[in-house]
């Protein structure tokens, strides 16, 4: 079962990546990412089980789940006020203009 | 004791606790270390000003406890629907944006609500404002059942003192 | 099952880096490399390299993702168009890699417990450093202890280039008055 | 008993990896930014929870199963907020969402 879990996240790994190289928006590849960063929290943690040594392979997923988390809310603050917060921003943002 | 110190104390025995449930080790050395960032967590927490009372809802927790076995079994309801839509081959969706209600009267009520919405699948909450939320709903079905305001009602119970 | 992840992995990492190349939109180049460092970072815990995943997951994507949307705010979004074809350029680098690719040849196999590498020190590290050090993770204790100085140089570089990358960025409160 | 609790997790890992799975296709057949979140979302919570719920009972009384069931507790606090800002982000930045 720990090996279909695996296999299947895997794959969902690939149809993530496949929706990130499509896009078509920038957004699309937002949702991506972090749809794929939750994919690899489980995928390392399911990995440690497989291996045997969860102790260790589980601090690293850990980790992911909050460093993913803050890396979407940067990205989207970058997205939506054209930079990281510094004051005397406009907003007139980069994401405004539709991607090709 | 102020409030603020309370909660300070409060979120200081909070990491601590997370810290020992991380780390795993008992060694005196290791503990002073861990009680060392903890206390430095803490400090930075007040000289940011990020430990009020929407940082650490400490009234309400008990309650919202209490509401999470409903709201798990909604979002398993909603899940199984989404789900059955994804596979379906004709797609049946017909995504509408409506806005519901709020009447939260807490910062942390709204927010609790707002997630709510966003974790059940087939709904996600696009804008908070004042006194309502703006949903994005997959089906018309979906937002009619938000619309209930099932889920307000529990959300408004959590607050009360 | 680990060879099989690995080889899926690696396939994907490949994809990425095609499709990250070929776009030519730098914000969504940047949401390509986040993806990148993830992908990388499941190679390294595949390979069982945990404390390379571990730098990989704040380095990768917490820290460079932030740093070059930075830039990005920085420096506008679009790509210029190369105004140079890129023939030599590719050639160099296809050159590069076939020779790293021939060094690895002389190498022993991947994880050989033979391996010169793992007959010289490391023994030592791993059965000695609980107690000489008393520090529970190896990796830390051969870095902040055996290696010390070693270490310290390596700061003061990252330091002083984290301090060059800040001052770049201009990364600061801007003074009420000032645009 | 042993058998009773691999069994459950079996079902717990077949359950997340079927959701995990569908959420993902649906990431690549739905037709916007917006509903592409609806099916990020079932990945995010019915997937992630029958994976790590699964591999949770396969951990045992641990420190495994508190760093666990920890994860799972970020993972389904942090995703609707990253999902809301991304949502949010892209309501403002992109044309309205798409209708049917």
């Amino acid at each position: 079962m720990l090996t279909l879990t695996l296999l299947v996240l895997l794959g969902s790994m690939a149809l993530a990546l496949l929706r990130a190289v499509k896009g078509p928006t920038v957004y699309d590849r937002i949702l991506a990412a972090n749809a794929f960063s939750t994919k690899t929290v489980l995928l390392i943690t399911a990995l440690g089980f497989l291996v045997g040594e969860a102790e260790y392979y589980v601090d690293i997923a850990l980790m992911y789940t909050l460093v993913g988390f803050i890396a979407t809310v940067a990205v989207l603050k970058v997205s939506e006020f054209g930079n990281l917060g510094q004051s005397g921003a406009v907003r007139s943002t980069p994401a405004e203009r539709p991607n090709k | 004791m102020t409030p603020s110190n309370t909660r300070s104390v409060l979120l200081g025995t909070l990491l601590s606790a997370l810290w020992l449930m991380l780390s795993g080790h008992w060694d005196v050395r290791l503990l002073l270390l861990g009680l060392l960032s903890v206390a430095v967590t803490v400090w930075m927490a007040r000289r940011m000003g990020i430990d009020d009372a929407e940082g650490l809802p400490v009234q309400q927790l008990p309650r919202l406890i209490a509401y999470l076995p409903w709201l798990a079994r909604a979002v398993v309801a909603s899940n199984i629907d989404v789900a059955r839509r994804i596979v379906t081959p004709s797609l049946p969706i017909e995504p509408v944006t409506v806005r519901v209600h709020a009447d939260q009267k807490t910062a942390v009520g709204r927010v609790v609500y707002a997630n709510s919405i966003t974790l059940t699948p087939g709904t996600i909450t696009l804008e908070v404002e004042e006194n309502s939320i703006e949903v994005h709903a997959l089906t018309g079905e979906g937002a009619r059942d938000l619309c209930t305001n099932e889920m307000g009602r529990r959300v408004t119970a959590c607050e009360a003192h | 099952m680990i060879e099989v992840v690995t080889v899926i992995l690696f396939g994907m990492l490949a994809v990425t880096a095609i499709a990250a190349i070929r776009l030519h939109d730098l914000f969504a180049v940047v949401m390509m490399f986040s993806i990148y460092s993830l992908l990388a970072a499941a190679v390294f815990v595949a390979m069982d390299a945990v404390d390379v995943a571990f730098t990989e997951a704040a380095v990768g994507v917490g820290i460079s993702t932030v740093l070059m949307l930075a830039t990005i705010g920085l420096v506008g979004r679009h790509e210029k168009r190369p105004a140079h074809r890129p023939g030599l350029p590719l050639a160099v680098v296809t050159l590069t890699g076939m020779v790293l690719v021939y060094g690895t040849l002389d190498m022993p196999r991947f994880g050989d417990p033979l391996a010169p590498i793992h007959q010289h020190v490391a023994p030592h590290y791993l059965q000695d450093s609980p107690v000489e050090i008393g520090i529970p993770n190896a990796v830390t204790g051969v870095l902040a202890s055996y290696r010390g100085y070693d270490t310290l140089g390596e700061l003061t570089v990252i330091f002083t280039a984290g301090i060059g990358v800040l001052a770049l960025l201009g990364i600061r409160r801007r003074k009420r008055g000032e645009s | 008993m042993i058998d009773i609790m691999s069994i459950a997790s079996g079902m717990f890992l077949l359950v997340g990896s079927v959701f995990t799975l569908i959420g993902s296709i649906g990431i690549v057949r739905m037709p916007d930014v917006f509903t592409r979140l609806h099916a990020a979302g079932i990945t995010d919570t019915l997937g992630a929870a029958g994976v790590l719920l699964g591999l949770a009972l396969k951990a045992g009384f641990s420190l495994l199963l508190v760093k666990l069931l920890l994860m799972l507790v970020f993972l389904l606090l942090l995703n609707p907020t990253a999902c809301h800002a991304l949502a949010r982000a892209a309501l403002h930045g992109l044309r309205r969402p798409w209708m049917d």
